[in-house]
């Protein structure tokens, strides 16, 4: 299902489907006119895209096909091998973890979860992470410092589930230790917001020397549907919301709080996902290959500088 | 995260007494009894019929904690910018303002330095009446501060929160200042300084998931609300009944996610217990241990 | 209800007071009779304790009135002041700890604790931790660690609970956890078995530089009722268990298990709580006074190496 | 602790392949099907029928692990001695003197070194057929000594653990053996060397609650139980029905305890793959981390 404003593109690609198999069919030639519509579609594409409202990117971050955090895994990186459970209340499937090789490079790699199908959405609790999920991070961080190995996160996530478990848990605890264990990492770390940067629930596994983001990809202190329920007291005003929250990729590199944005092809990743995970690897490769030059000491001063001079305000 | 629906309130409650004749009687929000207000003041906001504990102002709260005399303001320069332009159903500056105006103060947080029972400390008192107690990048700022601060004059950090969460209205930034705060508080372990938090009703969102659940100790008022998400949210999204008790701190003491419950009346002996107990430890130098591999 | 051994002692004591009072009543003066008898019943006592058999000493280890965890906690340490719970599952009430002062040194304490009462015992599960206990424990050792102070912590337990929960939670992780943290602790460290030394659910908390050990209490690998159950088929035949299992303070001592023996008042513990506990105070003043010309590098060492050389084996 | 049931077993098991003629079939204790013992000892001791991973004798799992003709011996000089003098039915030394010879092993764990495809190695592997893989002073030594050898070889430590618990009949000193185990392995934390445990089933007890659940990963095979205390115990202790699957291996996974559960024909891949991770870390010396605070 496309999102609504896709209409128009999908519309132009199913014509020229249609005229292909026509043409296939008839045994007409129609290579020109098919030629045509392909360089409008591309016109389209990119206008479509490069004008993009905020709403609509929240849209575009959410798409269904979309690449997920274990399509990452399982494609950018090599020999990755899962670790499981948090040696206490569980193992969360909405955020996944392991070991990997990036480009030959041992790393520790952690990713929140949403499902690719229904079925998987449930498994995976539409990625949002109970304590069990964080005290997980904070295992594999632990893990990391001892042998050494780069951090990579992959953020996707609505945010930290909220229900009556997970607070008995000690949600809001887990999310302010992981916060803290992550700061403290004596490896290298990025993040990178693939998708949804819902509130403290990313950010938990976002305390990253550089903090990358997806040209459609969101990240916010709230989701412009709850943000709009208590300003607006009506969550359809979501787009509004959106607007206000000033929650894009341009919006955060502009704010300070993302270091870099990285292009999706044209009409999105969930359009291309294979190039879309090709960039991302190339900024990690290059992004982590510049963060070598640094030692323990200054990866942990560099992360805390990092989030220290985040804010904004004037004197009185 | 984010419960800020304090903004929207017609009639925001004050925290100081109201001074109108009206005001000189009141009704016990968990009781229905009537008190005399001025009995609430003196009773430390705590309900002389039931022990109630209400909310408390800063000033109260100031003075319940600090030794005479001995505090010193440190917050207050610093005034909240509009990065995001917001604007709802009004402007984000015309709402600062007018609770500024309300409040007498710029922000949400009031800090300085103190004598607890003769021990030096640095207090952070969050205030609720104050925007919700929301944490923007001023509030983010200000206990960030205080943190580095006390550190630097060899203070304890005893902080005292109440706070919706997170102040949407900065967005992002709002975000950043829970990353903020929790690394501002490394300049006090660095040192082996105490930092005790103070859970006061409510502590919710953004701020319970940094700086007021990272204490050496954590301790909690009476029947404080305390949570990630509010019940209200959790009730949206599980579409059941709630446990009783369920976020209080009684039930938070259970779950083992806190250190104790005290009665505001025996707050401050027990804070100054525990820094001398905290900072009794042996003078000789023992250097950071090695952490542990893996759970 | 005296132990059955002790039926000699308790008839005479009241014979004693029958006399006293009879002495009152009818006004004649029986105090040499008295004073006899008190003679024979210390007497009695001492020759009664001097030969107890093993299986004796457990039932005093496990007598009712004998001093508890908390009882010396609030005894013989000043402003003792819990902190409760893990932070992950719970608070444990088997498992009791906090700060306290010891003749003005501020230390950390932790006590097992069995109930002094029918509902005492069934709140603090007859001093059987569940996982959230040994949690706990190793929460306080950070705490101790990050502000320098002694750790004390006083065994009392059958065991750690043996439950559908307790399993779930990872009782086994937890106690090889707190068994590894309390061996790093970067402060010195004293153990004493007040009572009943239950087998890895004692040691979780009992990995000290000093294990002292009072005069009728034991500790096993396991309790004689269940060693008896296996090996003999037949819980009944505890008493010939505890004497095979070598478990009381003088075994121990030659075994190397425990370094120093603390003389309970004649009668034991339990018909003399105050005296009991004053000789424990005394004992733990001493030993830690001792432990306290060496540095945080050395307690390390000490300990490792005290448990490195536990066990006994030959050559082929 | 002390599931030292097998003592008084009429008819231990042996692990090894019994060779007479009655033993070339047997029937597989899962799905009941006739399997051709030859056929189970060379599938690994997995049922070919059911998959059901059954208990592999010692040298089995070496050769499983191990690269061919590259295993060292190095346990075997040391073997229990009778400090209790302890009597049941029979002296210890009697029964420790009958498993020796049926089993041809002074105790019950073999150690020695190895490649894992290529990887330096030390192996740990307990064997369950010499008295319920127990633990007393000799193995606690062996494990030790094994870890203070990887460490200073360089080698990652492969422990396969098998056991029913503390052996009961050396009374206190086998409950420290799981205190001088833990120790022994943070030779091997210091230098930062892997070490990973595999549980086999079944693995209890003081052995479950010492050196097998402190790898800084913890696999189990299929189907093993694995727990502190033994099914029976619970039962005894809750009068109650144990859930399905309670303290099996993927249980455990479930509950976040393991980090995987791994077929046996995947072992020795997995394992391998595990420590190029855990070695393909940053080269640069990276100093220890400084311990978190509290949590
Ligand atoms: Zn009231
Ligand atoms: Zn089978």
């Amino acid at each position: 299902m496309p999102l609504s404003f896709e209409q128009p593109i999908v519309e132009l690609e199913t014509k020229i489907s249609d005229m292909r198999s026509y043409a296939a069919e008839q045994g007409v030639d129609l290579t020109d006119e098919i030629q045509l519509l392909e360089q409008r579609l591309e016109r389209l594409k990119k206008e479509t895209f490069a004008n993009l409202s905020r709403w609509q990117r929240v849209q575009v971050a959410r798409a269904p096909g979309r690449p997920t955090g274990m399509d990452y895994l399982q494609s950018i990186f090599e020999d990755f091998t899962e670790l499981h459970g948090d040696r206490a209340l569980g193992d969360d499937p909405a955020l996944v973890g392991g070991l990997a090789f990036l480009q030959g490079q041992s790393v520790m790699v952690l990713a929140q979860q949403k499902g690719r199908d229904t079925k998987e959405n449930i498994h995976r609790n539409f990625g949002m992470s109970h304590p069990s999920g964080y005290r997980k991070a904070i295992r594999l961080f632990d893990l990391a410092d001892k042998f050494h190995l780069p951090v990579i996160t992959l953020i996707d996530t609505p945010g930290a589930y909220p229900g009556i478990a997970a607070e008995e848990q000690g949600q809001a605890w887990v999310i302010a230790e992981s916060i803290r264990r992550m700061s403290r990492l004596r490896v290298p770390a990025i993040s990178v917001v693939i998708g949804e940067g819902g509130s403290g629930g990313a950010l938990a596994v976002g305390v990253a020397n550089r903090v990358l983001i997806l040209e459609n990809a969101i990240y916010s202190v709230i989701s412009p549907e709850s943000c709009a329920a208590i300003l607006w007291r009506d969550s359809t005003e979501a787009p509004k919301a959106a607007e206000a929250l000033r929650l894009t990729a341009d919006d955060l590199l502009q704010l300070g709080i993302v270091d870099r944005v990285i292009d999706e092809p044209v009409g999105g990743a969930h359009r291309n996902p294979g190039s879309a995970m090709e960039r991302v690897k190339g900024a990690l490769v290059e992004e982590l290959a510049a963060l070598m030059s640094l030692t323990s000491d200054e990866w942990i001063r560099q992360r805390r500088e990092r989030f220290r001079h985040l804010g904004e305000f004037d004197l009185v | 995260m984010a419960l800020e629906r304090f903004f929207r309130r017609k009639r925001p409650t004050k925290g100081d007494e109201d001074q109108s004749p009206a005001g000189l009687w009141m009704k016990c929000d968990a009781c229905s009894a009537q008190i005399y207000r001025k009995d609430l003041v003196a009773n430390q906001y705590v309900c002389p019929e039931c022990r109630h504990h209400h909310r408390m102002p800063v000033d109260a709260r100031i003075q319940l904690l600090a030794d005479d005399d001995t505090f010193e303001l440190w917050s207050g320069k610093l005034t909240p910018r509009d990065p995001l332009q917001f604007v709802d159903t009004k402007p984000y500056p015309e709402r600062i303002a007018k609770v500024q105006d309300q409040q007498q103060r710029p922000d949400a947080v009031v800090t300085g330095a103190a004598r607890l029972e003769g021990e030096d400390v640095a207090l952070v008192v969050m205030d609720f009446f104050f925007a919700g107690g929301s944490m923007g990048s001023v509030v983010g700022e200000e206990v960030t501060r205080a943190a580095e601060r006390a550190a630097e004059e060899d203070r304890s950090l005893i902080a005292v929160t109440a706070s919706g969460g997170a102040r949407m209205q900065e967005g992002a930034l709002s975000l950043m200042q829970m990353a903020k705060t929790t690394v501002a508080l490394e300049a006090l372990s660095e040192r082996r300084l105490p930092y005790i938090s103070v859970l006061t009703d409510p502590t919710t969102g953004g701020v319970t998931a940094s700086f007021a659940t990272l204490g050496d100790l954590i301790v909690a008022e009476p029947n404080a609300l305390i949570c990630f998400a509010g019940p209200r949210v959790i009730q949206q999204t599980i579409k059941q009944d709630l446990p009783e008790g369920f976020q209080r701190a009684e039930f938070l003491l259970k779950k083992g996610m806190v250190d104790d419950v005290i009665p505001r009346q025996q707050l401050k002996e027990r804070l100054a217990l525990y820094l001398r107990l905290l900072r009794g430890g042996l003078a000789k130098e023992v250097p950071e241990v090695e952490r542990a591999a893996v759970i």
